[in-house]
């Protein structure tokens, strides 16, 4: 094994992985995405692809839906957003400060649903993204509430390229730092007490501290990605918490494959971009994008539970030719 | 020296009193055998011991050590292990990982120097049938209750709750587990099981524990009791029932 | 091993990318946006925008000079973040050249920055609010593109109310029990500025101010607010929402809790059809809207209620439709002095005409609403506010026709309190 | 009996609801009956939806998100029938069509939903139940999310984003109790909402369907063994729990007008009792109706208007601290995953 499959190993990357992200970096560059509307459809893909991955970390794994996901990534921005402006920090180190806190809340959803299972403590997370967002509502003094909080953007520039590349970054390090995370010991945790919670613990695990672990690490990121958030579009309303944000890239995460990571995210590209063209080009037809949304994730639900990474699976990945084979799957280790 | 005892345990699910103050025990190299009819609480009990359902009030001694209320992940790291009696390990995953599962976090930590090897060890010690990767969902019964013995042994216990571990085998399936159990007790485990099958409980089994509505009856020397008249009697009774519902 | 695939996203992103390669400019056509609530919960006065802008621009026949026009609607949804992605798209793929109208405030804080980033002249702009104005004063000469507002700040417009109710008990047509005033309001950007605008003018000419409350602009069941206010004994409630489902709600709910008080209802009117669902409850409520007196405003109404079948409101429509005209006004003087249409001369009529008091609208020239919409160095981005120019009189409804009643020289009919 | 009554005192459900009792006195006393009278009406329609929502939790072991649809749809289908049958009164005036009209429009309603809920099962979760019952609990859960967004923007694409609403169903002064005064459609809902969960009540313990529907809540093998039509039962059981949201939602047009997302706060509200009071227990979802009502209007009473929904929230969350199961405890299994 070369270096460069070492890399990648280390990295949970595969030859088209690499691929993608770099036709991903270079795309700013190629007609017709040189226009900035599009880089900023792009941006909003890849945030979402990036909050997929996180969301998956908590949903694909432990199995437990943070239906207050968003909620928790816009404390992340708010915090960052209320710093610099009331206190003047540059955002560049209010995002981590934003991140921690939303790891802190995180910390305590995770704590609060403990005892809870499966969907209890879906709608437990989700109270809790609700109180968030009625308390960012009604905090008038400090959030400014409906308002809106004017945020200084990251970069002194009108261009949306720096951001795209930012933002493509931030999804990079979310997917190595889940992936890592999952294949390491802590994520057979994380298997097992997704799948079977009685037979985990008998077999020595304790939920309760991969759960916190899961959330904790999974809110951090939603933080930081909320902290681009706040950074990027320059205005912050209690809307970003609103449960139908949690539920597009809920669509996203499990149409692109549950307990896979990169599904979600592979799947975010064409998908954000198919329903961005939907919208504007029949934009009087409002609300179709969002029809086709609901459908594509009730028809994924029935007939495909798995999503298109478990499509990918079962008829992709293993081709007959080892060009291709490894084109998909990197250099091959058997243990 | 008795590797298990129960002081005056007692269960309680709302009004419904499943165990009724039992005190029992285990010796370290015994098969001891938990008998009673269906809906007796022979699993409640077992759980209550090994912490998925703490018991109301009373106490458990593991190895002369309390270890009432701990929680289950504890008890297997202080070497109490078991299996279910309907065995659902972890659907999505293959069965060298579900056996990796109990190796790496139900033993102390450096203690299994190579995890992969360990579980291997294991899945041959129960002359698991299938291949190491095949995915656990894809497993039959017969294959799953292997999986879940392979699993519970995994975390190296030194006492083992088996809940029918035989039941739904046919004739010669039943003498391969038996044989199994049988290596088991010699590597030095002991072990505590629920079952039915009196062909099992005549032919391993040391001693007897007999519950019925949660409260112990009996206890004894496998022939001992089962003459015993009240086991008797409540197995007739029950067993009249359970013709009816199926 | 974890892996990735990547080239079904390219293969998507190409597909989709050719679809939206840019439309080609054709000569002598300017490309005109349009910015407004299509759909979310404004899409009512989405509605009234696209009627009022067609009307506008029929009448003209989409042409000024040889140049035609081309309208590109940008759907802010009421949303900020998706409000500056629509416009952005609109700039760069359709290729407006300038832009016009707009509702909230926070799209507004949101896409002026947009406009500024393209250099994109945008004209009358609603979105009212006092940080509308901060962002603009922080930074005129970036922000000139937001050429001027369609609404001023509520400050300078809801002190009618207090004077109208001081007038009253002067005169003696009103004596109140007591000088307690309920401040109510929508909990957005808008419902705020106002409440807090009445709060300050309320406390300052005396008056007591019991409570203030702010409620989602979803929400309306306002049972226990109204019967809270009820065992208060308040003498007035002053307050707003910008959605008809919720003016409506509040306003019919208070009759039937037996509320005595005089109700304030600022943007009651906004909402063209608002009597049908607040019904006889609104007698005696005041509000705060232009009117349509004149035979030309009267026509409008008939012409939007024949051809788009709804009766347009005068604040959202009307004011929509009258700043459509003075941006046709712009267009022409701008053609007229710098022989070309485009994004540069567009702004440079801005700084040099309308931000210098030059460049007015007024009812001489069509305008349905105001007297005159007025700019000068010290308004902008807001109008000027004056009887002269812009000014909303206070009115009262009664079964559902509003009657002004202040201030006195336009009043038709003299302050009721309710009985 | 004195002893039992001691005992449920102590016990959770017995200190919230004695609690709740106190809280309500005493803000009556200070405040006025108004508190009384408000927390009556809105908890009646709120115990409606609620009810609902534990029946399918309890029956179906369906967690259903879009349940706030049913009572959009209530809404919608009211409004439609309604708006004609005015217009055809103010040119044609009619008092016995004018007594009528308002049920005609409910009763369609009830219909609608029961249709719109008796297709949901058929096309939507009977094929999952078919395809696969792993993982069941979230599946559903997510099916209905996209349900939801399906049902709010198909309702914007097709009736628009319009505020859809009427100002009353019936004419007439207010009626006053306790000198507050209440419109005749809000006495009108109070009563219908207390109908319907009575008739609900006797039709679950009398008759034969409703004894089988609470057979299928005990144990869905056991009733197949004992020849109940399982499917059917699944179909009928998500007709009636849709019905009774849409019928809450039709009774309640004068208070929300139609629009696409009118049915979020009744989710939310729902969804607040459910959780309270234990899942798919429907007594406790009733009495939880009331409970989560006073809670409202003291909030809005003593906190300020906006607040009612973050209270509620929070002390729910802090309930759920100490009783993860709810105060009344849950009836189902399943719904804990295994």
């Amino acid at each position: 094994m070369n270096a460069f499959d070492k890399l990648l190993r280390q990295l949970n990357l595969t030859p088209a992985g690499v691929l993608g992200l770099a036709v991903l970096a270079v795309l700013p560059f190629i007609p017709p995405f040189n226009q900035e509307y599009l880089i900023r459809w792009l941006i909003a893909a890849a945030l979402i692809a990036a909050g997929a991955i996180a969301f998956d970390f908590t949903a694909g794994f432990i199995n437990i839906v943070n239906f207050g996901f968003y909620a928790i990534l816009g404390l992340g921005g708010y915090t960052s957003a209320i710093l610099s402006v009331n206190v003047g920090l540059t955002p560049w180190i209010g995002v981590f400060i934003g991140a921690a806190a939303a790891g802190v809340l995180g910390f305590l959803t995770g704590l609060l649903t403990l005892r809870l299972r499966g969907i209890f403590a879906a709608v437990m997370a989700w109270f809790v993204g609700l109180a968030l967002m009625g308390l960012a509502t009604k905090m008038v003094w400090l959030t400014r509430g409906p308002l809106g909080l004017r945020t200084p953007r990251l970069f002194d520039t009108a261009s949306n390229i720096p951001y795209y590349y930012l933002i493509l970054l931030l999804m990079l390090v979310t997917y190595i730092i889940c992936s890592r995370v999952v294949a390491s010991k802590v994520g057979i945790a994380f298997k097992a007490i997704g799948q079977n919670m009685d037979a985990a613990k008998t077999s020595g695990i304790n939920p309760t501290y991969y759960r916190i672990i899961n959330f904790t690490l999974s809110c951090t990121l939603a933080g930081l990605l909320g902290g681009f958030y706040a950074h990027y579009y320059g205005i912050l309303t209690p809307d970003i918490m609103h449960t139908s944000k949690t539920v597009e890239v809920l669509a996203v995460a499990y149409i692109g494959g549950r307990g896979s990571l990169w599904g979600g995210a592979a799947i975010a590209f064409p998908f954000i971009l198919a329903m961005e063209l939907v919208r504007s080009g029949l934009s009087n037809l409002p609300g179709l994008n969002l029809i086709l949304y609901g459908l594509l994730l009730i028809l994924v639900m029935i007939y495909y539970p798995g999503g298109f990474a478990k499509f990918f699976d079962a008829y992709i990945r293993h081709p007959k030719n080892r060009a291709l084979n490894y084109f998909l799957n990197g250099a091959s280790v058997r243990t | 020296m008795n590797i298990l005892e129960t002081k005056q345990l007692t269960k309680r699910f709302g009004g419904l009193v499943a165990v009724n103050e039992v005190s029992m025990h285990v010796e370290e190299g015994e098969i001891v055998g938990l008998i009673g009819p269906n809906g007796a609480g022979k699993t409640t009990l077992l759980n209550a011991i090994a912490g998925l359902n703490p018991p109301t009030s009373g106490r458990v001694f593991l190895a002369g050590k309390e270890t009432t209320g701990l929680p289950p992940d504890r008890m297997c790291r202080l070497g109490l292990s078991r299996t279910f009696q309907i065995p659902n390990p972890f659907p999505k995953m293959t069965v060298l990982e579900t056996v990796n599962c109990a190796t790496i976090f139900g033993n102390r930590k450096g203690a299994v120097s190579d995890v992969a090897a360990h579980s291997r060890k294991m899945l041959a010690f129960v002359e698991f049938p299938m291949p190491a990767d095949t995915v656990s969902e894809q497993l039959n019964t017969v294959q799953l209750k292997r999986l879940d013995l392979a699993r519970a042994l995994a975390s190296k216990p030194r006492l083992l709750f088996l809940d029918e571990v035989a039941s739904g085998l046919s004739e010669g399936e039943l003498t391969d587990i038996m044989a199994v159990i049988r290596k088991i007790r010699e590597s030095g485990v002991t072990i505590l099981m629920v079952e039915h099958i009196m062909q099992l409980i005549m032919n391993l089994c040391d001693r007897l524990v007999c519950i019925q509505f949660g409260t112990k009856i009996a206890e004894g020397p496998t022939q001992e009791v089962a003459r015993d008249p009240k086991v008797t009697e409540a197995y007739l009774g029950a067993e009249a029932d359970q013709c009816t519902a199926e | 091993m974890r892996r990735r695939f990547w080239t079904v996203i390219v293969a998507g992103i190409l597909s989709i990318g050719l679809a939206a390669a840019p439309a080609a400019a054709v000569d002598k056509t300017l490309k005109v946006g349009v910015l407004g609530p299509f759909t979310g919960p404004s899409a009512k006065n989405g509605a009234e925008f696209k009627a009022s802008v067609e009307m506008a621009m029929e009448k003209i026949d989409y042409k000024i000079g040889d140049y035609k026009i081309e309208l590109v609607w940008i759907d802010s949804q009421s949303d900020p973040a998706k409000a500056t992605s629509a416009y952005a798209e609109a700039v760069e793929r359709m290729g407006i050249e300038c832009a016009m109208q707009n509702w909230h405030s926070s799209v507004a804080v949101a896409a002026m920055d947009v406009a500024a980033q393209y250099k994109v002249p945008h004209w009358f702009g609603f979105g009212a609010t006092e940080v509308v104005n901060e962002k603009w004063k922080a930074d005129p000469e970036k922000y000139s593109y937001w050429g001027g507002k369609g609404w001023p700040i509520p400050a300078k417009m809801a002190v009618g109310y207090v004077e109208c109710l001081d007038n009253a008990i002067e005169k003696g047509t009103w004596k109140p029990e007591n000088k307690k005033v309920g401040i109510y309001g929508e909990d957005t950007d808008w419902g705020r500025s106002l409440g807090g605008a009445l709060k300050q003018m309320f406390a300052d000419k005396g008056w007591e101010i019991v409570s203030e409350d702010y409620f989602p602009i979803t929400q309306t069941d306002f049972y226990p607010l109204l019967s809270k206010y009820k065992t208060a004994g308040v003498s007035v409630l002053a307050g707003t929402s910008t959605a008809a489902p919720t003016m409506t709600a509040f306003v019919k709910q208070a009759g039937e809790v037996g509320l005595k008080s005089v109700i304030i209802a600022d943007g009651l009117g906004w909402m063209g059809d608002w009597y049908k669902m607040a019904g006889p409850a609104s007698n005696g409520v005041l509000d705060m809207i232009p009117q349509l007196t004149t035979p030309e405003a009267k026509k409008w109404a008939e012409d939007i209620q024949a051809k788009y079948g709804f009766n347009p409101s005068p604040s959202a429509g009307g004011l929509c439709y009258d700043g459509t005209n003075m941006f046709i006004k712009i267009l022409k003087r701008t053609l007229e002095k710098y022989g070309e249409l485009n994004k540069e001369n567009i702004h440079k009529i801005f700084v040099e005409e309308i931000h210098t008091g030059q460049l007015t609208f007024s009812k001489a020239d069509g305008a349905l609403i105001m007297n005159e919409y007025r700019y000068n160095a010290d308004s902008v981005p807001d109008p000027v506010v004056g009887k002269d120019a812009y000014y909303f009189p206070v009115i009262q409804y009664t079964d559902g026709k509003g009657a002004i009643v202040y201030p006195d020289d336009w009043k038709e009919k003299d302050f009721e309190a309710k009985k | 009996m004195s002893d039992r009554f001691i005992r449920w005192c102590r016990s959770a459900a017995g200190v919230t609801i004695l609690l709740s009792i106190l809280l309500a006195v005493i803000a009556t006393i200070d405040r006025g009956p108004y508190i009384l009278v408000n927390t009556a009406i809105t908890g009646g329609m709120l115990a409606l939806v609620a009810v609902g929502l534990a029946l399918l939790l309890g029956v179906m072991n369906v967690a259903s998100f879009v349940h706030g649809e049913y009572f959009m749809i209530g809404t919608l289908v009211a409004y439609y029938v309604f708006t004609p049958l005015q217009n055809f009164l103010n040119t044609n005036p009619s008092p016995l069509l004018a007594m009528v009209a308002p049920l005609i429009a409910i009763l369609a309603a009830a219909v609608a939903g029961a249709a719109a809920g008796a297709l949901t099962e058929i096309m939507v979760f009977a094929p999952m139940r078919r395809r696969s019952r792993e993982n069941w609990v979230m599946n559903s859960f997510l099916l209905t999310v996209g349900l939801a967004v399906l049902l709010i923007n198909g309702h914007l694409l097709i009736f628009g984003a319009d505020f859809k609403g009427i100002v009353r169903y019936w004419a007439g002064a207010p009626v006053t109790i306790m000198d507050v005064f209440i419109s005749r459609d809000r006495l009108f809902a109070f009563l219908l909402s207390i109908i319907v969960i009575l008739a609900f009540w006797v039709f679950m313990k009398t008759t034969r369907t409703g004894r089988a529907i609470r057979a299928v809540s005990q144990d869905e093998t056991g009733s197949l063994m004992v020849g109940i039509n399982l499917s059917a039962i699944l179909i009928f059981t998500m007709a009636l729990g849709c019905s009774l949201a849409a019928v809450a939602g039709a009774s309640l047009l004068f208070l929300y007008p139609s629009y696409p997302t009118v049915g979020l706060e009744a989710l939310y509200m729902a969804w607040f009792i459910v959780i309270l009071v234990g899942l798919g227990n429907i007594i406790g979802a009733l009495t939880g109706g009331f409970m989560v009502a006073l809670l409202k209007v003291l909030t809005v009473e003593y906190i300020g208007s906006g607040w009612d929904f973050v209270v509620p929230t929070a002390l729910i969350i802090l309930v759920l601290i100490f009783k993860p199961s709810g105060i009344f405890g849950s009836e189902v299994r399943g719904v804990l995953d295994q």
